[in-house]
């Protein structure tokens, strides 16, 4: 259940571009949390929250990671922030990735940009939980790279650079072919993106999470509808969503 | 003892604060957050007489102290809303006001019809406002004698208490309320929203889809206020204020400006507890300024 | 290198940032933080027929990202400002905009034809939407066939050109504008303040004297920023902007959504060295969004 | 002349109730301030900069002394501004109190609650000079009273307290007869205590400094006029005064 609660910052560091990471303590969001749901941020004089996904959890620390980029207004007052000072946050906002390891020898995750940070605490979770972890992390270039070597961690990983100033150069899908066998897969990342990979990996069972402007960030105001095939005709991405099976939505 | 209540037409309110329509849903989201039987009244998200699915995304904004908005009246249809919202609603102690809205007179009349079937709603806001709405609903909103036929035609179509929403993109707000005073309204609930404009530059296009959208928050409190001290006036039927309330300072603003009871919207998703907190910080507030009830306020505006 | 130059009727530019009428006094006091020649031009203060000394005070109040004003015209005379204000103004190389006001349509056309047998004021600005006149004003500026009728006998009075400035507190801002395009205006001046209400809680009275004021900054700048992009839509006469601006990406976002030019208010008090700071950030700003000139970008959404 | 300087935080205390005296470095404006003149304070997201009157000046450690209090948004933020911050101030700002000591030998200071600050600054500069200085402070009970020593060094000091829990009870009025002979007053305080001052005064030649809600704070806006016995019919507060002649203006 979401819930309002007040977290407070305890570290914070730009780990690449423009890039980043803050560690959040809470008990109630960082036992609750499962990958793939979300922080829903306040900052003052602002009136709409900022949704940041969960990038980590350590249960026994009681610690919530998150990494954003620095885009606009919100997030450059976010970077700011101090330790020690306290965020005002709902959360675990959503629904996130369902981790299922029944049948399952090997997941493969794609992330681009800062669709990357959610692909985190759920490669982790199939990691602890034995399930072979294959990862395509997508960035602008060299600068942009961040979490690596965690991800290298988690099994194997592949980098790509749309400047090919790191990795492969090109979009997440040109790795794609180098990716052995696996069961399903789990994206993050822009829309074009998601887009191109759902469409080449059609024949697989896929989950991705998916980003719209939220006004509440509950499911109150729908804002954040998403056309879906089903009968209903359409998800809230804060409430039914961020993270929706890759079949049934109208990308 | 602070006394909270308010009595209006079809509303025995415990205190004057409800959320505002299309910024609560139909409570169920924010009952995770808080009893709703805190709440003085429900005001749902709009009704129309067939699910509608709204406008392309995105359909907010933020600006400096407000939001825009433009979500096209997605809701499930008055049928559905009876089915299984209205319902979870009336578990609470709290009165239940649909918002309705529509296209055309007809459907106005058909949804205001099918709500009056129902026992759990308490009264109806006719939105003749919602800025969001090609088809029509726009001139229904600036336009008195428009605005006065469909108020007329509702009236008639439903027993329930009707308190008509206007609309703050007039040149005359004063004209509108006696309009729809004269055609029967038995309350008045203001302001909806302005229309606005923001242009994302990187993109180069409206940050709405739909272009335009409402503007609402903090911003446009100062004009929520003028138009109701200005209607307070003029009629004597009871307003329902509302346009960035975020504290129960701003609530004593409202009633000493002339409204009756207030809604909060835009403040709801800064704060899912806001109403709850507002009501909780109110009888201190009234305490503060020297009123010992909420009827003491209305309209204590010192000129 | 980024031109921002923009030619407009009776105005050669160097650049398109002006102060607004009201919120630059007559440029002495600003000439203390920045040579005024770097200006595009500089709107003054009103001048009606006679001195006026305006409304009681408080005559201002800070609101949630904006402020409300009812200064109520207060000047010194059309014949005293040309005689002590224009000759200073004159010695700085930009263009001024004389703004004029009246209470009746003769006031009006006496101050146009005054202004018009100095040399060196180069245009018009009509305020006909002032809210914060009692007699007459706020006439003009809510009814389009007064607003026609004003700016055509002012267009006779005077050789200059005439920019017309339209309130925001209409139903419909296209009509207005449509009216005085066609009565002869050279070009349109948008936004004017939106009339406001503050209630001062420990006194109970309206914090303004005058109750009402009219509400500014950025705040109002998503209701501009829609309506220039509506006129725009429907007029040929070119637009000078404002409403809330207060960097060099809102003055793109004018730009964007039709206006030629725009006049930065309420943001010199927060700042006096504001017009001169984004003079020298919009080169850089236009760039990084893509434009080589002012031009340019004008109406240059993407819808 | 007045101009746009950014002045660091060197201290701030609350030193009576809700009343904060706060040091700021600025050489310019330590230089150039006069008595009587103000500072036009901006607080981050606050579209009006606050007025607030300089109690004191140290020109050779270039510090300017304020006192305040917290009345409401603005100088409710103020309070929070730590050492060591800069605020974003204009200054020194109108006219001040002319200092002129011809012919003088005694002066009298009436101030009133958040008017005693600018009294400090003129009442050192005349004893200072050698100028005999009376004071009379008017607070509204004991746990407002700021400052007594210090003016207490500048001369006699009376104190009075609205509701008498501190020196005698009453208004600063009440106390005058026990003031003994003086050439000129000068005072700054609440409306209705200038209003019975300068009608009590009025056989003497006296200053007193206004408040009024400003816009601008430089002369442009017309915002703070006040009307005044002269031809032009009025005078602007925040340039013209904040110090008027209490024999031409009208209160
Ligand atoms: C479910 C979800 C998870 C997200 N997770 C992350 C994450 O882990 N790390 C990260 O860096 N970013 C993430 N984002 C994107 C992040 O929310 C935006 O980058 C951020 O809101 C931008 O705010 P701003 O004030 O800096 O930008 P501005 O452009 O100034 O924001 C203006 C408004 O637009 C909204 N907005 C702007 N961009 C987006 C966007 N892409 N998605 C939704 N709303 C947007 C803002 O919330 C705000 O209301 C996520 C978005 C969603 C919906
Ligand atoms: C020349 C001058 C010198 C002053 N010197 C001092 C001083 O030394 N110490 C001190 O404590 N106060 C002083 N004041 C009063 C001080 O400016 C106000 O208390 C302060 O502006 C209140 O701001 P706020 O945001 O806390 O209150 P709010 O009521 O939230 O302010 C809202 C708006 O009203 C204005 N306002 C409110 N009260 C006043 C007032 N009395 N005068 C002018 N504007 C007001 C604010 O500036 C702001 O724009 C002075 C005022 C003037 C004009
Ligand atoms: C996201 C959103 C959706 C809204 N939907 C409706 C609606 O369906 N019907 C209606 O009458 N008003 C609707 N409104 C207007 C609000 O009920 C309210 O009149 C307005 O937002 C001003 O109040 P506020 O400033 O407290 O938000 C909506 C407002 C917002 C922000
Ligand atoms: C204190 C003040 C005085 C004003 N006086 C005038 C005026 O004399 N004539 C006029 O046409 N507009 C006047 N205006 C309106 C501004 O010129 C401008 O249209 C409006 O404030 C919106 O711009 P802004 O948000 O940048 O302030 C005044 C505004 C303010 C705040
Ligand atoms: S953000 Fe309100 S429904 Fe999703
Ligand atoms: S505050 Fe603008 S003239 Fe004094």
């Amino acid at each position: 259940m979401i819930k309002k609660e007040s977290m407070q910052v305890i570290s914070s560091k730009e780990i690449a571009k423009d890039t980043v990471e803050m560690k959040l303590e809470n008990s109630y969001i960082s036992e609750t949390a499962v990958p793939g749901q979300f922080l829903h941020i306040l900052l003052e004089g602002h009136s709409l929250r900022r949704p940041i996904s969960i990038a980590d959890v350590d249960k026994e620390k009681k610690l919530v990671t998150i990494l954003f980029k620095k885009l606009g207004s919100g997030t450059e007052q976010l970077a700011e922030v101090n330790s020690g000072a306290l965020l005002d946050v709902l959360g675990p906002g959503g629904n996130g990735f369902t981790v299922d390891t029944k049948g399952k020898s090997t997941v493969l995750l794609i992330g681009g940009g800062i669709g990357v940070p959610p692909m985190y605490y759920l490669g982790k979770t199939y990691a602890n939980q034995g399930i072979n972890v294959i990862s395509v992390l997508g960035f602008q270039s060299k600068e942009h790279v961040f979490y690596e070597e965690e991800f290298q961690e988690l099994g194997e990983t592949f980098i790509v650079t749309n400047d090919g100033s790191y990795g492969d150069k090109g979009f997440v899908t040109n790795a794609l072919h180098k990716v052995g066998k696996f069961d399903n897969y789990y994206s993050c990342g822009p829309l074009p993106m998601l887009k191109a990979i759902t469409n080449k990996l059609q024949e697989k069972t896929g989950f991705i999470s998916l980003e719209e402007r939220m006004g509440c960030g509950v499911g109150a105001c729908f804002a954040c509808v998403l056309p879906t095939k089903t009968e209903k005709g359409y998800k809230k991405i804060c409430s039914d969503g961020p993270v929706f099976d890759a079949r049934e939505v109208v990308l | 003892m602070i006394d909270l209540k308010v009595q209006l037409p079809g509303l025995n309110l415990k205190n004057p604060i409800m959320p505002a329509s299309g910024c609560f849903g139909f409570g169920r989201e924010y009952s995770q957050f808080y009893d709703l039987s805190k709440l003085g009244a429900i005001i749902m998200k709009a009704a129309t007489g067939r699910e509608r699915f709204g406008n392309p995304t995105p359909r907010v904004a933020e600006t400096s102290s407000g939001m825009l908005n433009a979500i096209g009246l997605q809701n499930p249809g008055v049928e559905k809303i009876i089915e299984n919202e209205v319902p979870f609603l009336a578990n609470y102690d709290t009165s239940i006001i649909a918002n309705v809205a529509g296209s055309t007179i007809e459907e106005y009349e058909l949804v205001a019809g099918t709500f009056n079937a129902t026992k759990d709603v308490h009264a109806l806001e006719l939105n003749i406002s919602c800025p969001n709405v090609k088809e029509g609903g726009i001139q229904f909103g600036t336009n008195p004698s428009m605005a006065a036929k469909v108020t007329e035609k509702v009236k008639k179509a439903s027993n329930l208490p009707v308190y008509v929403k206007l609309s703050p993109n007039v040149s005359d707000i004063v004209g509108m309320a006696k309009a729809v005073e004269s055609a029967g309204a038995d309350g008045l609930s203001m302001i909806n929203t302005l229309t606005g404009m923001q242009i994302h530059l990187p993109t180069k296009q409206p940050l709405i889809a739909n272009k335009t959208g409402g503007l609402s928050g903090p911003a446009i409190k100062p004009i929520a206020v003028r138009m109701i001290y200005e209607v307070k006036q003029h009629v004597s039927i009871p307003i329902i204020g509302m346009g960035g309330i975020t504290s129960a300072e701003d609530v004593l603003e409202f009633l000493l400006a002339g409204a009756s009871a207030v809604a909060v919207g835009t403040a709801n998703f800064t704060n899912p507890l806001i109403c709850s907190e507002i009501i909780d910080a109110l009888p201190a507030t009234l305490e503060k300024y020297g009123f010992t009830s909420v009827e003491d306020a209305i309209g204590k505006v010192v000129i």
